[in-house]
């Protein structure tokens, strides 16, 4: 074994201080209670907004749990970029070929 | 690679164990590297006999050496191998592996383990490619365009996605790694700016691998799934796009380019900044130009569909980025240049293979423009064109750069010097070569020769008994290192600690270097290329 | 082995660094994964834009109420593994041990439930290529919708089966001590995976159960 | 080095913006070898050149960064004006229909003649290839005209060109599709318009149409939507160009795609009054002889009978 830490030993109890037992509760309530919203709103006749309802309820779920269940509120900023990057990656991906797919002039045979 | 006799201070990595279990068990990075390295070799040299194969075919304009689906097995066989097996794990796996924690003053890579299960992995995924092969090869190029791949084509299309989709995990496993190892494990005082350029190239690499295998991973299972079961998403009998396979494949297969070609940059600027005793011109921007390079590389891949069906907007759109693009390569290759300025500079073998490499690269690079203008790409896209210009890039530039990667590490790694004129006489063998072959393939696309023909019209016959010509010198030039650098071995002149002068952090330890990299952990002070 | 003597390996300086190279190394493999499934979403979105009415009708052939059920469960599961990390932290083994069981079990529950799921829809005939028998307008791109609806939930159902091994092995970690306030870095990382698994889930309930109830 | 014709009313254009791009990359070149070289030579290990530190300065970094920037940007405009162009066929353009398939390229113009492995055209007549595939996919390429374009299964691509001088000029299949993949080669058969109208003349074999009547009968249509037919379905008789009351209430043109729906997916707009039992034609037929069936239900009109314009 060579040289040790060239940095003083650190101890802590390591990771962000954990969330508060009502924090975790009250944030499986609202998750359910979006679910509800989700499932009801999706029944209601409300045209595009029916998409944009199911979608937004999802993404703010999905940040809930991110933030709250996941500790991105507290942990390391750097966890969070690494998080956001792997979304903003796939928003790349949809967005670009969407572009493809939505521009396209389908053709109908000549005769 | 015995050094039993010497009896250096601390035993070297090399020494710590001789056995075949103290290797196929070991944790140690520079280790796994070496174990990387003979699996590439050995990889390099089979995708290129399959090379050969197809540069012999193409001598005369007849399909006189090989039925046409024996061909096409051939280039998909050298184009697999070549692209997963080879170019993709070759500088990241066994330079990075080696290099990387020692110029970051670490004592190993973050999970040793993984590391090594990423080998495993590798070999996993060549088992099953070898297998591939000996059931009778696969038929549809390496890109696998579906429907062909999925409903047509006969050959071993599942072995072959299934030998690629392992060894796209020991990607994103050494990507992960790399990646953890940059930003937790740097020594003190090696702040993010005082990083040498190929660290940073390392790290822009392994954000590609892990951002962008896993859409390759996935949609290959989806390839698999269709030729399963006969359904999906590709599948035009229901309506299914075969169009939205190329979009999810290049999103992959355009940064895996990236892969191949930052590493490459990276060990250049190493190799310029110590053979011309300069410290690097522009430092910020170099790195800014890495990031921008493998950032942008992801908003480009619609460049290879401009004929592919794709709307015509969105082919004005991956136009746009793809000239933005060519805008940080540029920048490299300027910047290389000028640190030659009022340099000192020395022409031992690895500055050889850099130059090379810059001029290979410059002509690799600008083609690409051609390729970016839509108007132009529709004249030479899927045309010996497209074939030139990426292996101007891809064997001129990231070829060059790992042969002359492993000549400059070389005595580092293995504690000998090689045979510094043979070592000189191969790279200047290469750059000829390399432009016979690939310079008259240029000239065969323009004049409107498709890629992938096994059968050829009289006319191209000229360009074509060029390029087979200059692929036997690239041959030649490429066994070369093989013989002297293994003679080296046994035979080489001890090398010390440092024999370049350079001023890298993997210079300050032993060489080889000691199981832990470091006898103390190294306090950094200065930014990296402290020449002048 | 006792975490109070659990040894930092040789490569990292203190624990400070071990978990803080984990956890990134975790979130770097959940961002692959994001990708991963990503590219099904993004099937899913161009595939919904050529043929948005026979998704539409996909998506009315799926059992919501289950599905809601599902969503329920897993969005428990993961309230219920986030607790016991935060028990471990504060020490207490024997909730935390609890907690884990519980979020394996509700895993459970949901690939049970799937099962019913998948059982229904093979006796309706909507499984492409080994049985499906709708007819009619939609019927191709209904295919479409189904394939992406089986890759999609059979991946998902793979991470969760992994995820609920991973689970057993943490809960039996823990009740054996293996764990405490200092050193819980494999808990937490099997948390932020079972996580994951959720956050696709959330995402995989309106795609697939929630298109064209209202019509 | 071209020795390629200019054969189109594009070469001449896109090969203008080659040798444009090619002089501005042959510049760069030349200038950063010479650098190169130059330095390499003033500055080698032991030559007595003066080599005090040179700073990076920001306003050259900014300068190379730019300069090519703005030049790439001006390539970048003309590519895409010229692109635009080859994307948009010109109203009058003539249509003439491709089917690519393993491993040929079936023509089918639209007055009747059928070629294999080679087109004829007119010079100096705008014409609009129409291109689907039975297979795989493929790609017309006629490198004298500078023209390529992916052919796809299930779904029509097109491309356009004006030959601008007679002669032979070599088709090629671009897109790799298979074991005779380079074999898929034809001839693109440039003609004085004379010679192209007697050469339509003479090859002119049953139109459309009349191919589309036979296979009425050879498919069994005429089995169910014959006026005398026992079976309930549609008189398909005075179909085309008028309104179709639908079973769901709505009403639909009977259009080109229509028809085309109709044969392929039946169950899709089911006429009002009539149960859904039609088989769906979808696979069971080739994409030609769907035209050819549309061709010949359009005929099938009073208007049409009355102009006679259909052969």
């Amino acid at each position: 074994m060579n040289a040790r830490p060239a940095r003083p030993q650190r101890t802590h109890r390591s990771g962000p201080r954990p969330p508060s037992l009502a924090g975790n509760l009250w944030t499986l309530a609202a998750l359910l209670l979006l679910l509800v919203l989700s499932a009801g709103s999706a029944l209601l006749r409300l045209g595009p907004f029916n998409e944009v309802a199911n979608l937004g309820i999802a993404a703010v779920k999905a940040l809930l749990v991110l933030t709250v269940f996941m500790r991105l509120k507290t942990d390391n900023a750097l966890l969070r970029i690494v998080a956001s990057t792997g979304f903003a990656w796939l928003a790349v991906l949809i967005a670009l070929s969407l572009a493809d797919v939505l521009t396209r002039q389908p053709l109908l045979a000549p005769w | 690679m015995s050094t039993v006799e010497r009896v250096p201070p601390p035993r070297s990595y090399l020494e710590e164990g001789y056995g075949l279990r103290s290797w196929l068990t070991t944790h140690d990075h520079k280790r796994i590297a070496i174990l990387y390295a003979l699996g590439i070799t050995f990889f390099f040299f089979l995708g290129g006999l399959a090379a050969a194969l197809v540069r012999l075919e193409l001598v005369t304009p007849a399909g006189d050496l090989m039925s046409a689906e024996t061909y096409n097995k051939a280039f998909t066989f050298h184009g697999v191998v070549m692209v997963w097996f080879f170019l993709i794990p070759s500088i990241p796996a066994t330079l990075g592996n080696f290099l990387l924690p020692l110029m970051i003053g670490a004592r190993d890579v973050a999970f040793p383990r993984l590391n090594l299960f990423s080998w495993y992995l590798y070999v996993g995924g060549g088992v099953f490619t070898l297998l591939c092969l000996l059931l009778g090869g696969v038929d549809t190029g390496w890109t696998f365009y579906t429907p062909f791949s999925t409903l047509f084509s006969t050959s071993h299309v599942l072995l072959a996605v299934v030998g690629v989709f392992i060894v796209g995990f020991s990607s994103i496993f050494t990507g992960l790694n790399f990646i953890v190892t940059i930003h937790t494990l740097r020594a003190p005082g090696m702040t993010w700016f005082r990083l040498p350029l190929f660290v940073w190239s390392m790290y822009a690499v392994a954000l590609v691998m892990v951002l962008a295998t896993p859409v390759l991973a996935m949609t290959l299972s989806l390839i698999a799934l269709e030729r399963l079961f006969g359904v999906g998403i590709f599948d035009p009998a229901l309506g299914g796009d075969p169009v939205l396979f190329q979009h999810f494949f290049w999103f992959y297969s355009h940064p895996a380019v990236y892969i191949m070609i930052l590493p490459a940059m990276g060990v250049v600027s190493e190799l310029i900044t110590a053979g011309a005793r300069r410290r690097i011109f522009g430092y910020r921007f170099m790195v800014y130009a890495i990031i921008g390079i493998a950032v942008v590389g992801f908003l480009v891949w619609g460049h290879h569909m401009f004929v592919a069906g794709q709307s015509m907007y969105a082919s004005i759109v991956f136009s746009i980025l793809s000239f933005i693009i060519a805008v940080p390569s540029a920048i490299k290759v300027f910047n290389w240049t000028a640190t030659l300025y009022r340099g000192d500079i020395g022409f031992d073998a690895p500055m050889l293979y850099a130059l090379g490499f810059v001029g290979l690269f410059m002509l690799g690079g600008l083609t690409g423009l051609f390729l970016a203008a839509t108007a132009l790409d529709v004249n030479l896209t899927d045309t010996y064109f497209v074939v030139a210009h990426f292996h101007y890039i891809m064997v001129g530039g990231a070829v060059m750069a790992y042969l002359g990667g492993i000549h400059f590490w070389w005595p580092k790694i293995t504690g000998r010097m090689y045979s510094e004129a043979w070592a000189r006489f191969a790279a200047i063998l290469m750059f000829f070569g390399f432009n016979l072959t690939f310079f008259p393939q240029y000239i065969l696309g323009y004049e409107g020769m498709p890629r992938r023909y096994h059968e050829y019209l009289p006319q191209f016959q000229v360009w074509n008994v060029l390029s087979s010509a200059g692929a036997t010198i690239l041959g030649a030039a490429y066994l070369l290192p093989l013989f002297y650098l293994a003679w080296s071995l046994r035979h080489g002149a001890r090398a010390g600690p440092n024999p370049w002068d350079a001023r890298g952090l993997e210079w300050q330890t032993a060489s080889p270097p000691p199981p832990h990299n470091f006898e103390q952990t190294p306090t950094v002070t200065e930014g990296p290329y402290a020449y002048r | 082995m006792s975490a109070r003597t659990h040894p930092v390996p040789e490569q990292f300086d203190d624990p400070v660094q071990q978990r803080e190279a984990a956890t990134l190394g975790m979130w770097a493999f959940l961002a692959t994964e994001v990708l991963f499934f990503g590219v099904l979403f993004a099937g899913y979105t161009l595939c919904r834009v050529m043929f948005p009415e026979a998704f539409a009708e996909g998506s009315r052939h799926t059992d919501m109420l289950l599905g809601t059920i599902e969503t329920a469960v897993l969005l428990t599961s993961s309230c219920a593994v986030a607790l016991s990390v935060r028990e471990v932290q504060l020490g207490g083994r024997r909730a935390a041990t609890a907690m884990l069981a519980l979020t394996a079990a509700l895993g459970i529950a949901f690939l049970v439930m799937h099962g019913f799921e998948y059982y229904a829809e093979y006796r309706e005939g909507l499984i492409p290529a080994i049985r499906y028998t709708q007819q009619g307008v939609y019927a191709r791109g209904m295919e479409i919708f189904y394939c992406l609806y089986y890759f999609i939930t059979l991946f998902h159902s793979l991470h969760v089966t992994v995820g609920v091994l991973l689970l057993g092995v943490m809960a039996w970690r823990t009740w054996h001590r293996a764990f405490d306030q200092d050193y819980h870095t494999p808990l937490e990382l099997t948390a932020l995976y079972w996580h994951l698994v959720d956050i696709v889930w959330i995402f995989v309930y309106p795609l697939i159960y929630l298109v064209g109830r209202s019509g | 080095m071209n020795t390629l014709p200019q054969a189109s009313s594009f070469a001449p254009d896109v090969d203008h913006l080659f040798d444009a791009l090619l002089l501005l990359c042959g510049l760069v070149v030349v200038g950063v070898f010479a650098a190169m070289i130059f330095f390499c030579v003033r500055y080698r290990r032991g030559s007595a050149a003066e080599r005090m530190p040179a700073r990076a300065h920001l306003g050259v970094e900014l300068t190379w960064t730019l300069l090519p920037f703005v030049l790439f940007m001006g390539i970048f405009g003309w590519s895409v004006h010229l692109w635009i162009r080859l994307r948009t066929p010109p109203k009058d353009a003539q249509p003439i229909y491709v089917v690519a398939k393993q491993w040929m390229w079936k023509v089918q113009h639209p007055d009747g003649a059928r070629e294999i492995d080679t087109l004829h055209v007119p010079v100096g007549r705008p014409i609009r290839l129409v291109m689907t595939s039975q297979d795989v996919i493929h790609s017309f390429y006629v490198p004298a005209f500078r023209v390529k374009q992916d052919v796809l299964p299930d779904r029509y691509t097109e491309l356009w060109f004006t030959a601008t001088q007679a002669g032979t000029f070599n088709l090629f299949c671009a897109e790799f599709c298979g074991t005779d993949h380079s074999r898929m080669h034809g001839e693109v058969i440039v003609m004085a318009p004379a010679d192209y109208a007697r050469w339509l003349q003479a090859h002119a074999g049953i139109g459309l149409a009349a191919q589309g009547e036979r296979l009425f009968r050879q498919f069994g249509c005429s089995g169910c939507h014959d006026p005398q037919s026992g079976v309930h379905a549609p008189d398909l008789y005075d179909l085309y160009g008028h309104t179709v009351p639908l079973s769901d209430g709505s009403q639909v043109l009977a259009d080109e795609r229509y028809l085309q729906d109709s044969i392929l997916l039946p169950k899709k707009q089911i006429a009002a009054g009539y149960a859904p039992i039609m088989p769906s034609f979808q696979g069971r037929i080739g994409a030609e002889d769907v035209l050819a069936l549309v061709a010949y239900l359009k005929t099938r009109t009073h208007a049409a009978e009355d102009t006679d314009e259909h052969r």
